[in-house]
């Protein structure tokens, strides 16, 4: 036999590239700030609970407009990414538990439907309405309710992407299955802060909010330094895809240190869209070197 | 669920042959309203009992593509396109340039023997080898007994 | 046989799977070496000291099978005194007089009454058999591995699995391609096979026999009803000028033996003319005999073409052929297209040789300028197999009818409708003029005899198509009918598509079979091997789908009388009984008083086995009951070729026109009796030419279809194999610094052509005895001929690299055994390649100058010892 | 066993589970397969990611698609005397047990059909493009605009003749239906129907699986030891419908390294294998960042 090894399919790539395009990574940054920033809202209203009805103060009125935007945004950019936009309708026809995607877009569903309501509701238009009149009482609770049910499909909003990315054959992505959600989640919440930040609401939550991300995204990116995916040994990862995490950390602490905390607002949220991209690319290089021969 | 399938309502079926190498399988070619729509093996054939080469297999784009010619087409001498000519007007024409160049190159008798000769080597034929054997014979029929040519050839050469 | 014909290598891999050994020898590993039990790399031009080699086994140990040798074949017929071989005349035969043969000191002798004087012991020192071996004693194993590259234990491997697959009991199978025709000693390398398995008692025997794989759909069908120069149909030779055939009796004295079937020929050329002339051919006129043009010359595709490119033809109809891509030596094909005055072609696409004139290779190169080119060119449309009803005739001649399933479209018509409209409009410009003045009466006299009597049909859009089955029932024959006594009132039973255009009786019954055929004029047949096709019954047999037993009988019909395998006779024992249980296939049934069998038998069916020869029979009749070659003047299978061959009665290893060897066995170089067609656009590199160290062969692809007309044009072909590629072995790509995948450029005297460099372990370099001391080692490179300058799916033309050359017998071209030079990257543009061309090799550039060599071409090669030229 | 081209089978009414068995040792790498299947199906040329000249012997379909439904493979290698070795073996959709890509299909444009095959609903689906990110075997795959650009943009070869115009079916997701429509009719796949050698060989499962196991053990007998049988059982897949023969790899071993050879996961893994932790992950976020909030809020 000589040498000469068979000439065989062990480099040619095992599963198939993600189809997606730009819109889907915007798709998660938009989401995730929408999801978190009604989590915030919730929280804020609770929080400052007076009297039986949730606080309807100006950072939970912001909060909901940051939220029904990004509900407005979301799907149109779900469905500008489909191969056929316009049966965007038969993503209803059923719910699906074991396909993420499935999960997702119920769970945008109910979010919008959430911060649709809300908004009506924090606008506070519908109280004088002679309709609602009678029931003025039961409002306080239903204003709980619905700030709750926000929170709750907000944060799910944020962090299902990272299950729909985690849940996939492409070996970058499944095996930072349990990573993902959280770095998502995370990056979301820090980013609603920092959005807010710059809608000029200088409740100080917001960046004690964006502390809590940025040193989640510190612990998450010291974990993946030593291991992680695939990804990051390979050479054809190009260098833009190891700034996210930069971003996140150190140049937005330094601008929050020195009291400047409108940069810092700009810096997380960059690094958290940039992030989105950055996984996405990694993930289609994952899937072209998944060849038998180059498994690590 | 829509099925798409091309036998549901038993269109015409015509039995065939395929037209690509010598050997010869039986094809089953299923039309509806003069169209072909799918060509596959014949399975009572005992030469391939339903198979088909890749060649064989593409039949259907080989009798359907658009690359086929339609339209009869003539170059004028000298000049750099095609035009588009009648196909009645073009066998006019061929048959008087045929007429023409045979009688213009006639051998009837040996110069030096007298023996009769009776040919032209100035109209020239060649292909044959992906014809019918009646279209053969018809050409060899009117080409040499007819019209006296003997450069008649195809790709057999035996 | 995986590569060109698929769906055949079924059967041989159904065999496979019950134990047959299968064998495949071939310059490149190719698919079907991949299923084959074992694969031998041979060196192109091999071949027959390939075959040579294993017969020279198997008459060494005397592993023949005797009994069938001494009995079937004229291995006992004693060889003239004068006689002498190859190795007595340096690679010649004795009657060699500079251009040709004669063949008298071939002849087998015969007693007073013309029988074969035959030695049942076949020792006699002059015997065939004791010939034979003395021929091929030097085809030695170890001359074998110096010729062909085959090692002697791998010959070894060979013979001992053919032996063993042979005798009584057991047979072998030869299966070939153009891989051994298209040589410049082609027929002889499949004599040298027919030798091997006459030898070996393999012929007319089940799964026996050598079978010819041929290319077209109905190529088999072009040559059994020929458009051909030589032949007519049924293999009746057409009538020469200067030979003596200006009568039919003529024409029978060389063409009529008085023994083997051929006896019939009279018969059959009679009842041809009957069919061609009708009428008009009475026994007063010779029976037409006299209009058939006569043939003068070599008049095949390479030689009119050579006419053509001298300006010699005017017209020139391509019907289904491709010549720009699929002939040799493309440059010179295209630009002699470029003569012509009109040119019409009929395809079913746009091919190149329709372009010629437009985008061809040439035009990019300037060697035509489409203003200048004069050729007017008619380009028809062709209906395709589905569009027209006709017949087929396929490699193992059965014939098949098709069904038409659709109409063709706007001007797309059947050949059949082309001739037909041809054929009327010339009859009537014929008596137009004969009407007008009788001076050219003797001219038109064919013309205007010719029966065309053809009823039209109409289907779809399309008037004037005439009838398919009017034709198949005039190929198969019928009584004629006397129409000049008056219109008989209807037809008789048993007539086939009896009325002819104008509705009047045109003939009587159809004839049963060639049997019935008279040469009083009674019977007319359009191609006598195939008459039995469309008998009285009315069935089309072509047209027949219900197979029956182990050879599918009742599916379409093999000519001759629907036999499978021929010369079936020899599947029985002289006495009759079969050589044994399990390869029974015709035997001799006493209680029946007939031969009888699971096929036609190839014999006459009452004629005892026992029958002593009639001495002065006629035809079959002549011979014993034991004969079972009835289309041999002796009734048996000829080892030993007295007559019929124009380069030997046996074959003889010569070097390809082209070959990196001196012929190792001859001082004869290559076949003399081939043609080389010596001119200046069809150079051929010498022996020992270092520009050329490599051999190249061509190949067809799987995917691929001929010159690509029908495959390149279709998507779902294309993708399949995109580009044109070179395959070339790991050393050669090693020794030349290329990848796989890179461009290289394959270049000799004739084109240089750029293709992808496909580097496998496929192709080996061949160990081949010694050179001056060292092992010598023969590169060889293998290219796909599929590609061209037209459609979508693009490529250089690889038989532009391959010259015109024509085999003695049949005048087929060598394009299976060439030289070339490989250079890595692509070739020069199409503007600057000519200058390239004449840079590497000047004896071009003298060639087209004629003779002045242009000093500031730069560089010489170092073979040039031409003085210094002024520029 | 043998293909049945003959009669019509009635597989759909008795909801018969049928698949492919396909056996290297009788494919001759015609690719009558490939062409049967895209004429039956009208699928369009591939002109997409085209494995380029020299890189895979006579294989330049590269890969399993939307537009490549069947796929001839090609190795080149050698026997121990260093004699020249070419292995074909026709691949195709797996349609597996348990399949990926019908569980992430969101819009049930994916579904099993009586003979249990897998089969995209081309009226149904919208180009969602999940089930492409699902298939652990990378077969399925979405049509024209952009897979093609992104593998030309990726693997550096721009896609050869990546036509600009609209592909028929262009954006939905496409694979092998094993013919379902000619199967309601009783016929069976046309890429069977074509196969000269039976190498690809169609019927019931249960009677694939048997022969496949008789067809292995005589090929080891005849001295083909290298022949293992590729079904799918290694994995979460629970078996695969179209099973084949694989031979090259090394002898005896359990398919790991001729599944390797042959680009074939030896361990296919479907993606619902990471729901769970994946989804308590994202849940676990949930409740920490609303924590989170709450203690930013009332600190």
């Amino acid at each position: 036999m000589s040498d000469r090894a068979p000439s065989g399919y062990a480099d040619r790539p095992l599963v198939k590239p993600p189809v997606w395009t730009w819109e889907i990574p915007v798709y998660f940054f938009v989401g995730g700030v929408a999801g978190m920033s009604l989590l915030i809202a919730a929280v804020a209203g609770l929080a400052r609970m007076s009297d039986g009805a949730p606080a309807l103060d100006p950072l939970v009125r912001k909060c909901v407009w940051v939220a029904c935007a990004g509900a407005v945004i979301s799907p149109m950019l779900l469905i500008s990414d489909l191969g056929r936009p316009m049966r965007f309708l038969n993503m209803l026809s059923r719910f699906n538990v074991r396909s993420p995607m499935s999960m997702g877009v119920w769970i945008l569903v109910g979010f919008s439907g959430v911060s649709g309501l809300l908004l009506i509701a924090v606008n506070g238009t519908i109280v004088d309405l002679p309709v609602v009149a009678p029931f003025a009482g039961a409002l306080g609770p239903l204003m709980t309710t619905l700030l709750i049910c926000g929170g709750l499909f907000g944060a799910l909003l944020a962090t299902y992407t990272g299950v729909l990315l985690g849940v996939s054959t492409i070996p970058a992505w499944h095996q930072n299955r349990r990573r993902l959600p959280v770095h998502f989640g995370l990056a979301s919440l820090g980013s609603a802060a920092s959005v807010l930040l710059l809608f000029g609401s200088s409740d100080p939550v917001l960046v004690r909010l964006l502390w809590i991300a940025i040193a989640g995204e510190a612990g998450i990116a010291l974990l993946s330094i030593d291991r992680s995916a695939v990804a990051r040994e390979n050479a054809a990862v190009p260098q833009w895809t190891r700034l996210p995490p930069i971003l996140m950390t150190v140049a937005s602490a330094v601008p929050l240190v020195l009291g400047l905390p409108v940069l810092a607002a700009i810096s997380f949220p960059m690094g958290s869209l940039l992030s989105r991209f950055a996984w996405i690319k990694v993930g289609r290089l994952s899937a072209m070197t998944s060849g038998s021969s180059q498994r690590d | 669920m829509k099925t798409r399938s091309r036998d549901a309502q038993r269109p015409d079926c015509a039995r065939s042959v395929c037209p690509y190498c010598a050997v010869g399988c039986g094809q089953l070619v299923y039309h509806r309203d003069g169209k072909v729509t799918s060509i596959e093996g014949d399975p009572e054939s005992p030469i391939n009992a339903g198979t088909l080469c890749p060649k064989g297999s593409a039949s259907k784009e080989l009798v359907t593509h658009e690359g086929r010619l339609i339209w009869a087409k003539v170059r004028r001498p000298g000049a750099s396109e095609w035009e588009r000519i009648p196909l009645e007007q073009a066998m006019d024409e061929i048959a008087e340039r045929t007429w023409a160049s045979r009688n213009r190159n006639w051998v009837d008798r040996d110069a030096d023997t007298g023996e009769r000769i009776g040919h032209t080597t100035a109209v020239a034929h060649l292909g044959g080898a992906t014809l019918d054997n009646e279209e053969n014979y018809l050409i060899k029929k009117l080409f040499t007994a007819g019209l006296g040519m003997v450069a008649v050839s195809n790709q057999a050469r035996i | 046989m995986a590569e060109a014909h698929p769906v055949g290598f079924r059967w041989v891999m159904k065999a496979k799977e019950r134990g047959t050994k299968v064998i495949h020898v071939d310059p490149r590993f190719s698919r079907t070496s991949a299923q084959a039990d074992l694969w031998m790399p041979i060196r192109a031009g091999g071949d027959l000291a390939f075959l040579g080699g294993l017969i020279s086994i198997v008459l060494k140990e005397k592993a023949y099978f005797a009994e069938y040798v001494e009995a079937y074949t004229n291995a006992g017929a004693l060889v003239h005194e004068d006689y002498q071989g190859p190795d007595d005349l340096g690679g010649l035969f004795s009657g060699w007089n500079a251009e040709s043969y004669d063949t008298s000191t071939w002849q087998l002798e015969r007693d007073a009454d013309g029988v074969l004087v035959r030695d049942p012991t076949m020792e006699h020192a002059r015997c065939v058999l004791q010939v034979l071996k003395r021929h091929f004693a030097r085809y030695t194993p170890s001359m074998v591995e110096e010729i062909a590259g085959v090692p002697e234990q791998r010959l070894r491997a060979v013979a001992d699995h053919l032996i063993a697959a042979s005798g009584p009991v057991k047979t072998a199978a030869i299966c070939y391609a153009v891989g051994w025709t298209q040589h410049s000693k082609g027929v002889q390398i499949i004599r040298a096979a027919a030798i091997l398995q006459l030898l070996l008692g393999n012929v007319g025997r089940p799964g026996g026999g050598l079978m010819a794989l041929r290319g077209h759909a109905s190529i088999q069908g072009s040559t059994d009803i020929p458009t051909l120069y030589d032949i007519l149909p049924g293999y009746l030779k057409m009538p020469r000028g200067g030979v003596g055939e200006t009568t039919l009796d003529g024409w029978c004295a060389t063409h009529q033996p008085r023994t083997g079937w051929w006896a019939n020929s009279r018969r059959y050329m009679v009842s041809l003319l009957k069919a061609y002339y009708g009428e008009k051919a009475t026994h007063a006129n010779d029976y037409g005999f006299g209009l058939l043009p006569r043939v003068t010359k070599d008049h095949s595709h390479f030689h009119y073409w050579l006419e053509m490119a001298d300006g010699g033809i005017e017209g020139l109809f391509l019907m289904g052929q491709n010549p720009s891509v699929g002939a040799q030596n493309g440059r010179l094909e295209r630009k002699a297209l470029a003569q012509l005055d009109w040119l019409v072609v009929r395809d079913l696409v746009e091919i190149e040789s329709a372009t010629f004139w437009k985008d061809g290779p040439e035009i990019e190169r300037g060697e035509l300028v489409t203003e200048d080119v004069k050729t007017e060119v008619y380009l028809l449309p062709a209906a395709a197999h589905v569009e027209k009803a006709g017949t087929f005739t396929q490699t193992q001649r059965m014939l098949q009818w098709r069904e038409q399933a659709v109409e063709p479209r706007a001007d797309q018509r059947s050949e059949a409708w082309f001739v037909h409209q041809l054929a009327l409009r010339l009859q009537a410009m014929a008596r137009a003029e004969s009407d007008s003045s009788n001076a050219t009466a003797d001219r038109d006299a064919a013309l205007l005899s010719l029966d065309w009597w053809y009823p039209e049909v109409e289907h779809g859009a399309i008037k004037g198509e005439p009838q398919t089955e009017a034709v198949l029932a005039e190929i198969n024959g019928w009584r004629t009918v006397d129409r000049q006594a008056g219109r008989a009132a209807e037809t008789q039973p048993g007539a086939v598509c009896a009325l002819d255009r104008e509705n009047h009786v045109h003939h009587g019954p159809q004839v049963a079979g060639f049997s019935e055929l008279n040469d009083d004029g009674s019977t007319a047949c359009g191609c006598w091997i195939y008459s039995g096709v469309y008998g009285p019954d009315g069935v089309n047999r072509a047209y027949r789908r219900e197979p029956v037993g182990r050879y599918g009988h009742g599916w379409g019909y093999a000519w001759p009388m629907d036999r499978r395998i021929l010369y079936n006779r020899a599947s029985a024992r002289p006495d009759g009984k079969p050589w044994s249980k399990g390869k029974a296939l015709v035997w001799w049934d006493d209680s029946l008083g007939q031969w009888t069998g699971h096929d036609v038998p190839d014999f006459p069916v009452d004629k005892r086995p026992d029958t002593a020869a009639d001495l002065n029979g006629e035809g079959v009749a002549a011979h014993p009951g034991d004969a079972p070659f009835l289309m041999q003047d002796d009734g048996l299978g000829q080892l030993f070729v007295p007559e019929g061959l124009v380069d030997g009665p046996l074959p003889t290893h010569y070097e390809p026109l082209e070959s990196p060897l001196a012929n190792a066995l001859y001082a004869q170089q290559s076949d003399p009796a081939a043609g080389r067609f010596d001119r200046p656009d069809n150079l051929f590199a010498d022996l020992g030419d270092r520009r050329f160290p490599y051999v190249l062969t061509t190949y067809r692809l799987t995917e691929h279809h001929t010159a690509g007309g029908m495959s390149r044009t279709l998507s779902r072909l294309s993708e399949l194999q995109p580009e044109l590629f070179v395959e070339i072995s790991f050393e050669l790509a090693g020794e030349l610094q290329i990848e796989d995948g890179d461009w290289v450029t394959v270049v000799n005297l004739r084109s240089a052509v750029e293709a992808r460099a496909l580097v496998t372990r496929r192709m080996m370099p061949l160990r081949m005895g010694s050179q001056d001391g060292k092992p010598r080692v023969v590169h060889q490179v293998a290219m796909p001929f599929h590609w061209g300058s037209s459609g979508p799916n693009r490529g250089d033309v690889v038989n532009d690299l391959i010259p015109l050359s024509s085999e003695p017998n049949v005048s087929i071209h060598e394009s299976k055994a060439l030289l070339c030079d490989v250079v890595p990257g692509r070739r020069p543009g199409d503007r600057e390649l000519l200058q390239w061309l004449e840079q590497r090799y000047p004896e071009l550039e003298i060639a087209r100058t004629g003779g002045v060599a242009n000093v500031g071409h730069g560089a010489r090669s170092a073979s040039d010892d031409a003085s210094e030229e002024l520029v | 066993m043998k293909n049945e081209r003959g009669q019509r089978h009635n597989y759909v009414e008795r909801g018969v589970t049928v698949g492919f068995l396909t056996d290297p040792t009788l494919c001759i790498g015609c690719k009558a397969c490939e062409v049967a299947c895209k004429e039956w199906n009208d699928v369009p040329s591939d002109g997409g990611a085209r494995a380029a000249i020299g890189s895979r012997s006579y294989d330049h379909s590269g890969d399993l698609g939307a537009s490549t439904w069947r796929h001839v493979k090609f190795v080149e290698t050698e026997t121990e005397e260093g004699l020249p070795r070419w292995l074909f073996l026709s691949d195709v959709c797996k349609h597996c047990e348990r399949a990926g890509c019908l569980e992430a299909c969101p819009t049930g444009a994916i579904w099993r059909t009586e003979v249990g095959s897998v089969l995209v609903d081309d009226d149904r689906c919208n180009g969602c493009g999940y089930c492409v990110v699902s298939c652990p075997f990378g077969v399925i795959d979405r049509r024209g605009r952009p897979t093609a650009e992104i593998i030309g943009s990726i693997a550096g070869t721009a896609p050869s003749s990546g036509s600009s115009e609209a592909v028929a079916g262009e954006g939905g997701a496409f694979k092998c239906t094993l013919c379902y429509d000619r199967q309601v009719e009783g016929k069976i796949p046309a890429c069977a129907n074509a196969c000269p050698t039976d190498s690809i060989m169609f019927g019931p499962l249960v009677d694939l699986k048997e022969y496949a196991q008789v067809r292995v053990e005589t090929l080891h007998q005849r001295g083909v030891t290298d022949a293992v049988l590729y079904d799918g059982q290694e994995g979460n897949v629970n078996g695969i419908h179209a099973m084949s023969v694989l031979v090259g790899g090394s002898v005896g071993d359990a398919a790991g390294d001729a599944a390797d050879l042959w680009g074939q996961p030896s361990n296919p893994t479907a993606p619902y294998a990471y729901l769970a932790a994946s989804w308590s992950s994202a849940l676990l976020t949930v409740v920490l960042s609303a924590v989170a909030c709450w203690l930013a809020f009332v600190l």
